[in-house]
């Protein structure tokens, strides 16, 4: 959308602009090019199925899948109900006294704190006060550590989510005599749905993709977790120890790819659903 | 006829400002009664404290009191539940929810139990047709209620309203979203269902109180300023300031 | 009895919210508790002021990490700034709907990938190249130990990729939440468009803006792993004036998480010293934010 | 691959044994010890063990302070504090570990002593024609601070009161340190000997080749051992563990992987 | 008097809604011509085509003509900068930009290339009086101007637009924001500004049409029902249409 003819000044300050912008779409299709390029050669059936010899550099990453998953899956269940919990508590619930400023303030702050500082703590505590509960090393020690560290991602986007929630519905339904957790129930969250979800997988993606928290509180076994209570070890984990502890870069690289295909396809299946039910909503 | 709601010496502020001031009105059963004056004078104000509405809103204080059937509504042996099922409200603009028409319409009696099949359809099909919609949805009663045209939604709100079977209605310009057409239609229906409910209307527009109410208040800046049948205040209105208003010197 | 379900959601709803800042309180508490000691005994100011890092001899001096650590922050914010902001204002004023289309997602894409993966990159294509330059271009004037790829302008480079996101978000928010009648008003008065953005439109936008810059600079304080696979790692102090963003350094996260593994007790605590001083820097940014920010907004 | 066997092993002397183990720390030692984990599971069907990573420092403490593991992997001896604030513990060699000093391929020098390869690391060898090469200054690469690796390397090489240099490049693992000697045809390193590849050559030290037997017969001087820690009083299948990991068939394995048996 | 401004057969659409019908209209200089009609009948966007502010809008197509002293202000020879120099706008809600009262006055003729301070100093005097602002701004001219009254504002936004020295001026509802006193002041400067400037305004107010303008031009959803000199639109319409709006029979 052009307003003005762009002249002289005009048409260099707009061409560095678009520049600018379309260099941000070179840098990515470098990064995950390149990825790809030198990673997706290693990857085979047997590299999914087997599992890893000689600390990764050698074999398969199937524990390490499993892993993953179990780890995302655990981490998501702990923090939606939580996160979501709150959002409502505070959009519904509270009429921005010192309470919530309070708690607003504090998930501010939480969603600054560096992952590092969540992994000295998930150490000190989950892994190591907690050990009775937590079986130290484990599963359950990393993901409660992730969910400190996604609760704000997931309360933020949910509570915008509820904002968007035109407050006619909430009156309408109110005015029809449904009491508050009613209305919550039936109208507020259904119709928040779709933004809750872009939360929550910006959550799994967000926990995913931790690594240094991860390096302190999961373990990093090779081998494949059975319980809650065994250690794991992600990709983004397989990926940075393979590339450090033995350069082998192949297996790296293909770790990398398999850890963007992953992420994308959560993404796909999240839009999916996402746009189900906004179009079974306008339906 | 019968007293059905109340107000006595009614004041609301809105933090420091206040928005009504010793309202005192008494608006008598199965009658329309219309509320005009100009744009924030309090009208919407007073309609929502009918069914304490304005709960939902932060800094607001109410002193006075609002009887129904001569219950206070403010105290706080009243159960709020209760009350708004029992004082229905359509509002300005149509806010059906994005589900079915179905379940727009059965959302009421659902959440007060009402959990048997047979005799939600019945509810909802009784409701549609009072509201005048039946004969046009009938036959997509699980599309959603967000594809009905404007005028639609709004019978569809009033529909879901009367499924509650409420006693009062209280309609906040439930036409001035809609096309004339739709306006019309809405009309009818507010004549239709007054032999049933007790009904009160806020509009802007000074033609609709005239065709529609039996008596009409006429708000300025949060008090009421003349409150009489309909045409008293549109043939000789007894304050200057209603006078002026209707005849469009101001506002 | 409908009423007491509804206090029972109302009190679990309340638990689930304060769980986010329990789990501050919590942080602070376990992260002062074991490195409080150290800092302590060792003095505030020779853990702060100390240059020599050295656990095995128990010498514990961190400012080349937290010089290291504001060196990369401030290169990335050099390199990210400009590239945000002007993709920012491309986006909220100019762009078609369909560079839009293409813009937007590779911005979703660049924050969704991890940080390792760049990490990854960076460590073997970017140092390379970086390598490259530093052997055959500025062979002769690099010393010696600046010449091996690994350095602050790869951290640099690097972290500003990884704030781009965020700059460019928030700005573009800021930007576009800027009342149209603002731009309105500048047009009618004959301005042309590029006169608008630079004289109205950004200038009401500020304080958005400079909430996007500290948000990023946040998030490159706490990174992690993509620099601990680019920086070197080496605790010493920059020299060499402007040559030096060819130097190895290290950073206060990377220290933690390198050598947390390996650490004996005391070194172990000595780390979660460095993690106080951490937050304590991420904590004042945010409280300054919170307040610049807020006072930014009433001016306008 | 590799499980081809198990039928014939299936019914040793240890069966019976059954519960849950937990070993944590060094990410050096983990490989290792998932391997014996797993062979040793297979004879044992009814035993669980879980192997956590954190490094050693972290699988001492896991042992002797909080009781995280019942085994503690450590790439390095206990340190001094160590033994001293923890009475209750003892480390167990299972296996041996050489270090290579690596050099670039094209790099002229292929022998060295121990003391040389010391005076490289502290800085008092700067240029390689002091140590039989061309005239080029060395770039030295050190592993990072707090690295067990390192640690073993400053008490095998430097002693206690050596200095590293300060002039080294920092590389924080195994892989770094090969792909910046690969990198640079002045550089030196060192790698634990299992990570020895064709791209980077280990120099000879002290007439010895870097390989598990010279490391075995004495002859190779920088080895460092690979611990499991546990409470002086570890019983039951804590012990049986290590008895079964220091005898033939845990032996063999650690063969296999690369490592030096005992 | 000269023809400053004149339409023919425009139609604009907004994607596939049509919101003006073949507008023909001339409108001449040194007159104060009013636009009035019901909500959503097209005064705005027509006002917005004179000066291609909707140009800003995405999906608005637009044929016809649009002549400006007999120049096609949508031929592409045009200079849209100085088209809008040259065509004035103050908007319905005052939009002062946020920053000082002088920075405000002084922005037009800024970015049109003026540095010189002694010359920026007396166009921000002499535009603040003509807007009848001076007096109550003139010592603290370095406030901010949204710390202004609304009405305020308003003047500032049109001394704002004079200091570009335009030869027309288009005002949309400028006085709906307004209180009735700030509404009076503007109006009295409208008339004060008509020697210099050819004014169109949009009102929704008929009051206020009869009050300033000269001619009036009523809209009735996107065609110009009628276009007449002031008096004889309210005194004697010649479409039955025009009547029933300006005595209020719809709207
Ligand atoms: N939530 C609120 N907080 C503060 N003031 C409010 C709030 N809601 C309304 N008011 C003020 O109270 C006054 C009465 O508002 P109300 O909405 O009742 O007016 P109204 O007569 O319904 O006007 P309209 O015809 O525009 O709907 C107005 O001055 C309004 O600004
Ligand atoms: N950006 C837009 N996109 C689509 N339709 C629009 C847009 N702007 C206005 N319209 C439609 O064009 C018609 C004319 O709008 P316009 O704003 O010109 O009316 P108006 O006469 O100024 O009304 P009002 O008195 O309410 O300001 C309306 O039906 C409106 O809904
Ligand atoms: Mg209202
Ligand atoms: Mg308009
Ligand atoms: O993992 P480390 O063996 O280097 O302690």
């Amino acid at each position: 959308m052009m307003l003005t003819v762009p002249r002289g000044k005009e048409k260099i300050a707009s061409l560095l602009l678009t520049l600018a912008a379309f260099s941000t779409v070179l840098i990515l299709m470098i990064i995950i090019g390149y990825v790809i390029f030198r990673g997706i050669n290693h990857i085979s059936l047997d590299f999914l199925l087997d599992r890893p010899r000689k600390m990764g550099s050698e074999g398969g990453i199937f524990p390490v899948i499993v892993g993953t998953l179990y780890y995302a899956i655990l981490t998501i269940s702990i923090a939606t109900p939580i996160g979501v919990g709150a959002a409502i508590y505070l959009q519904e619930y509270t009429r921005g006294n010192t309470l919530t400023k309070i708690i607003r303030f504090g998930t501010e702050i939480l969603a600054g704190i560096p992952s590092i500082i969540f992994g000295l703590f998930g150490y000190a505590f989950f892994v190591v006060l907690l050990e009775e509960y937590t079986k130290g090393w484990s599963l359950v020690s990393g993901s409660l550590t992730a969910t400190c560290m996604i609760l704000p991602t997931i309360i933020r986007t949910s509570e915008e989510a509820l904002k968007t929630v035109p407050s006619s519905f909430r009156e309408a339904s109110l005015s029809l005599g449904a009491n508050r957790w009613q209305t919550i129930y039936k109208v507020v969250l259904p119709t928040a749905i779709p933004g809750i979800l872009t939360g929550i997988i910006l959550g799994i993606g967000r926990a995913i993709g931790e690594t240094a928290a991860l390096l302190l509180t999961l373990g990093g076994t090779l081998l494949s977790p059975e319980s809650a209570f065994d250690g794991a070890r992600t990709l983004s984990m397989h990926l940075y120890m393979v590339a450090l502890e033995t350069g082998n870069m192949d297996v790296a690289f293909a770790t990398a790819v398999v850890l963007i295909i992953l992420i994308f396809i959560i993404n796909f299946i999240a839009n999916f659903v996402i746009n189900k039910i906004v179009a079974h909503q306008r339906r | 006829m019968k007293v059905k709601l109340s107000a006595q010496n009614l004041n609301l502020h809105y933090g420091s400002f206040q928005a009504l001031k010793e309202i005192n009105i008494d608006i008598k059963e199965k009658e329309i009664t219309a509320f005009i004056g100009p744009s924030g004078c309090g009208k919407s104000t007073f309609l929502r404290s009918l069914n304490r509405m304005n709960d939902l809103i932060k800094g607001v204080t109410i002193d006075g009191n609002v009887l129904i059937d001569n219950q206070d509504i403010y105290s706080s042996k009243i159960d709020v539940v209760e009350l708004r099922k029992k004082v229905g409200m359509v509002f300005q603009s149509p806010n059906p929810f994005p589900m079915s028409i179905y379940d727009n319409v059965a959302y009421g009696p659902r959440v007060h139990g009402n959990k048997n099949k047979r005799k939600l359809n019945e509810i909802v099909e009784k409701s549609l047709k009072q509201a005048a919609l039946w004969d046009e949805v009938k036959d997509n009663l699980n599309k959603s209620a967000l594809s009905l045209s404007g005028g639609q939604q709004q019978r569809l709100c009033i529909a879901r309203v009367l499924a509650v079977e409420p006693e009062v209605l209280l309609m906040d310009e439930p036409t001035s979203a809609l096309d004339p057409i739709s306006t019309l239609r809405v009309e009818e229906l507010v004549q239709k269902l007054k032999k049933d409910y007790t009904i009160v209307i806020v509009t802007h527009n000074m033609q609709q109180a005239a065709r529609v109410s039996d008596v009409t208040a006429f708000f300025l800046t949060g008090e009421i300023i003349e409150y009489d049948i309909t045409e008293n205040i549109f043939t000789k209105p007894k304050d200057q300031r209603t006078e002026d208003y209707i005849t469009g010197r101001f506002g | 009895m409908k009423k007491k379900s509804e206090l029972i959601v109302k009190i679990i709803l309340f638990f689930t919210s304060i769980i986010a800042v329990s789990t501050i309180v919590l942080i602070t508490f376990f992260i002062f508790k074991t490195g409080l000691p150290v800092i302590q005994k060792y003095g505030l100011w020779n853990f702060l002021l100390g240059s020599t890092w050295n656990p095995t001899k128990e010498i514990y001096g961190i400012l080349p990490m937290v010089i290291g650590t504001f060196y990369v922050t401030f290169l990335a914010l050099v390199i990210g700034i400009p590239f945000g902001i002007s993709t920012a204002v491309y986006l909220a004023e100019m762009s078609s709907e369909q560079a839009s289309k293409i813009i937007r997602p590779a911005i979703e894409l660049l924050a969704g990938i991890p940080s390792v993966i760049y990490g990854l990159v960076g460590m073997v294509v970017l140092n390379d190249i970086m390598r490259n330059i530093e052997r055959n271009l500025l062979g002769n004037i690099l010393p010696k130990e600046y010449q091996w790829g690994y350095s602050v302008l790869s951290g640099g480079i690097i972290l500003a990729i990884m704030i781009l996101p965020t700059i460019i978000n928030i700005s573009e928010d800021a930007l576009r939440s800027v009342p149209r009648k603002y731009k309105e008003g500048a047009l009618a008065l004959g301005a042309t468009h590029l006169q608008t953005i630079t004289k109205v439109i950004i200038p009401a936008a500020k304080s958005g803006i400079v909430s996007a810059v500290v948000l990023a600079m946040g998030r490159a304080l706490g990174e992690t792993m993509a620099l601990i696979m680019v920086i070197g790692n080496m605790p010493a102090i920059p020299k060499h004036g402007l040559l030096s963003i060819f130097a190895p350094i290290s950073s206060l996260t990377g220290v933690i998480a390198l050598e947390m593994g390996y650490a004996g007790p005391n070194h172990r605590a000595a780390l979660f010293a460095v993690g106080i001083v951490l937050l304590f820097f991420i904590a004042s940014l945010n409280i300054f934010a919170m307040f610049f920010i807020r006072r930014g907004g009433e001016k306008v | 691959a590799g499980c081809g066997e198990k039928e014939e092993m299936a019914d040793d002397k240890q069966e019976g044994l059954s519960g849950r183990l937990k070993l944590a720390g060094s990410t050096s030692v983990q490989p290792l010890a998932e391997e014996l984990a797993m062979r040793f599971m297979e004879l044992n069907p009814n035993v669980k063990i879980e192997i956590a990573g954190g490094g050693s420092g972290a699988g001492i403490e896991s042992v002797a302070g909080n009781g995280v593991a019942d085994i503690g992997m450590a790439s390095r001896e206990l340190k001094e504090e160590e033994k001293t604030n923890n009475q209750d513990i003892r480390a167990i060699v299972i296996a041996k570990d050489g270090l290579a000093v690596i050099v670039h391929p094209d790099n002229e020098v292929s022998e060295l002593s121990t003391k040389q390869v010391k005076d490289i690391f502290t800085g008092e060898i700067t240029n390689w024609k002091d140590v039989g090469g061309k005239d080029a200054g060395i770039t030295v690469i050190n592993r990072e601070e707090g690295s067990g690796t390192r640690g073993a390397f400053q008490e095998l090489v430097l002693g206690k009161e050596g200095n590293y240099t300060t002039k080294a490049a920092i590389q924080n693992s195994t892989g770094a340190v090969k792909e910046a000697v690969k990198a640079d045809p002045n550089s030196i390193g060192y790698i634990s000997m299992g990570s020895l590849s064709e791209d980077v050559v280990g120099v000879v030290i002290d007439g010895a080749n870097p390989t598990t037997e010279a490391v075995k017969d004495g002859k190779y001087p920088i080895s460092r051992p690979f611990n499991f820690i546990i409470k002086v009083e570890a019983q039951g299948l804590t012990k049986a563990f290590i008895d079964w990991v220091l005898e033939n068939e845990g032996q063999s394995m650690v063969s296999e992987q690369g490592f030096i048996s005992l």
